[in-house]
């Protein structure tokens, strides 16, 4: 098997440039690549595109992208959980271009599956469909929208191996397989890498022939968003 | 008048067994509470899980594992996880057999906003635009009138829309409303103690009466 | 959970009628729906639409169909492992449409991910293309191919719970979990039916929103089309 | 002039350390046999796997593992199972790196038949329109004339096409010729003990021969 194996978060994104279109993994602060959005804040690389689900918040994820200035475009569902977002979208520093989110999943799995555009029902009849082309199939319509085209694909996954070949662990799995389609380079940090042969091939979500690196991240923080708990009796 | 969970236990009525939900934020999110003895509902999160349990113990919350509000959530017997491609794809294949969420407006042919006010700060539509542009049944959970006490069902949105010609019931504090296909609201059910002239009141768009509009029954 | 399970083949398969448009998955012999077909064949219901990769032997998988006269159209990517097939072909009896494999696949695919079609290069320039809609993306033509619209999907999986999750076993997965997601029924036999919590729920290939009905079948012959091998030393 | 062995050992030096490969029915099967030390290939096998392993040994083959040509094989450590939908996902997405496959016919501008012979069972296209239409390096291993002694290298297909200006390279039992962008079969190599002659001879459409072309090296 290819040994796609680098030493580390600075090694892996060592090509990211100014002005480049990355795509982080993710929902909220749940699978985010943390030891790359690390690397990418040390690195200082700016004019970034960032398609990602949201933005982080103030002082976790892409927030802390946002608070160096680093991100000139989000492309997300959902964002705002972030006053210094807010603050840099109002004074127009920051573009932001919101998509529904299936729609943001579906592209990225276009780009993967090498379907230039899919169809999709959401935003028809709102602003979201404007300046798209609408077609009707059996009585209703769908948008015309055109697969990602990112040049990075910045994923986290719990278990790796040196083939590239990625498990994802419960709802950390998200946005992170169709990501991993979908980057021209694709780089996956996982929590744990292993040799090949160690994954069972019937449990891999995403095979290797997507990954193009792949290192084992450290002193993940996994932070939580919401902790919402009942309490026992 | 019915407080939120009053709304809540209002719309669990209407799930039958062998449902499968997805449920927004707010008050969508309570109706998980009062789904009848005997039903079987699956909840689907639309980050990706089927089967959405309670929260977890405290101490026993998994960073890994939360819905699509973010909160910390656990699993059941039989959940299953899957992507966001996927799982968006058994929302527009209609597999989701009732959807339930909030929303700002509500008009008399079916649209809905719930996501954005002109001149304040844009969070997103998530998956909202998604889930009302291909879900079969969706049940709109909301106040009757907002704020300022204008009507939030109307003849016509005045917000940027969510989708259109999508919602098909509301259910509100005052009462429980069908769309029309023709268009207008039907009321079906008053709330304890409301009177149809004040649902009248509180009603912008087209209201459709029967001669007896029955009170909710709850329990 | 929901409780999906029915007793056997013979319940599963009650309502598929005359005519109707089936889904079967499987690769050659490999990962066929074979207590369903054996059903089908004693139930005797004619003028089926069979959508399928292959069309088994003369005596296993779908050619124990087609010995009864009981398939009106083959839409599969190869055929003719099989004389009665080719006989029925010649004479008229059987008809066939001939698709691309990946273009079987992804149609699947559309209909269980809601989109009404998919665009694809497969087959450009050839006679498949033949009436179809060709779209330029990006300098390359692509023809515009429809979701399937089948009234049953019939798949056979490995594991399943009573809450219809599937889980394969190797290349037996090939077409099930994309049929699987695309019939208006899906019908789905498994080798060892457990219970709901059994399975992981990051292993689980097809989620149980997509089965309908789920049964644990018997006596699979599990039949191999070109045995392979090498000797030791 | 080479046997079917020789073209596979022939085809096996075009690939490169850490490919994903793609290997048809017939001549390309045994391309696997020669990949040459040191070089790490993946086979990926379009029915949903890559990480081919060779046959199994005697008495442990398995049911569920095959290939797309139907034959029972092996996994290999780092071997990944997946759905038919991924598996041309990733061929359409031009994940894999290189494609060989066999051919009736080749036109000079990189056309090909191989699925369908007018009045003869026709079996199917498989996999095959598939990958010529997506693949971005297609290397078509095949015998340079056919039965009947006439030549498979073409101006234009007779044969009904498979897929349209896509082979870049052929290897046959008697050279190896690329096509050019601009149309024709530049012959690179001869197979040992061929002229250039008797290729010449051999081949329909149009031939472009440098001043000196050079015998093929197998070893």
């Amino acid at each position: 098997m290819i040994n796609k194996v680098v030493s580390g978060a600075d090694e892996a994104i060592r090509d990211i440039g100014d002005g480049k279109t990355i795509m982080l993994g993710g929902f909220g602060l749940c699978g985010i690549p943390e030891n790359c959005i690390s690397a990418l804040v040390k690195k200082g690389v700016k004019d970034l595109i960032c398609i990602s689900n949201n933005a982080g918040v103030d002082d976790f994820g892409i927030g802390l992208m946002l608070k160096k200035h680093q991100v000139k475009k989000m492309i997300s569902s959902y964002v705002g959980e972030n006053a210094e977002f807010e603050r840099q979208l109002l004074s127009g520093e920051l573009e932001v271009e919101l998509i529904p989110q299936g729609t943001l999943a579906t592209r990225c799995m276009a780009a993967g599956y090498g379907m230039p555009a899919i169809f999709t029902p959401a935003g028809v009849g709102t602003e979201v469909a404007e300046g798209k082309e609408i077609r009707n199939f059996n009585g209703k319509d769908y948008l015309m929208e055109y697969a990602f085209d990112a040049d990075f694909a910045l994923v986290k996954a719990w278990k790796g191996d040196k083939a590239g070949n990625l498990v994802f662990r419960s709802t950390s799995r998200n946005f992170n397989p169709v990501m991993a389609m979908a980057g021209k380079i694709t780089i996956a940090e996982v929590e744990e890498l292993v040799e090949p042969g160690e994954l069972d091939p019937d449990h891999i979500h995403t095979p290797g022939v997507y990954v193009h690196r792949i290192f084992q991240g450290s002193d993940y923080e996994k932070r939580i968003e919401q902790r919402t708990v009942r309490t026992k009796n | 008048m019915l407080d939120k969970n009053g709304i809540a236990k209002r719309i669990a009525k209407e799930i039958r067994d062998g449902y499968y939900v997805n449920l927004g934020i707010g008050i969508p999110t309570l109706v998980a509470n009062y789904i009848p003895e005997g039903i079987n509902v699956v909840l689907q999160s639309e980050n990706g899980l089927l089967g959405m349990g309670p929260f977890p113990f405290e101490g026993e919350e998994d960073a890994d594992l939360i819905n699509a509000g973010k909160q910390t959530i656990t699993t059941l017997a039989g959940s299953s996880i899957f992507d966001s491609a996927m799982s968006f794809g058994m929302i527009r294949s209609q597999k989701i057999d009732l959807t339930i969420l909030g929303a700002m407006e509500v008009s008399e042919n079916g649209d809905i906003a719930n996501w954005k006010i002109p001149g304040k700060m844009v969070k997103g539509m998530g998956g909202a635009m998604d889930l009302v542009a291909s879900a079969k049944n969706i049940i709109v959970a909301m106040q009757h009138v907002n704020k300022a006490g204008e009507s939030k069902l109307l003849t016509q949105c005045s917000l940027p829309l969510t989708g259109v010609n999508c919602i098909k019931k509301v259910v509100t504090e005052l009462a429980v409303l069908d769309i029309l296909p023709e268009g207008g609201f039907k009321l079906l059910e008053r709330a304890p103690g409301v009177s149809v002239d004040y649902i009248k009141q509180a009603t912008s768009g087209k209201l459709v009466v029967a001669d007896d509009v029955p009170e909710m029954i709850l329990d």
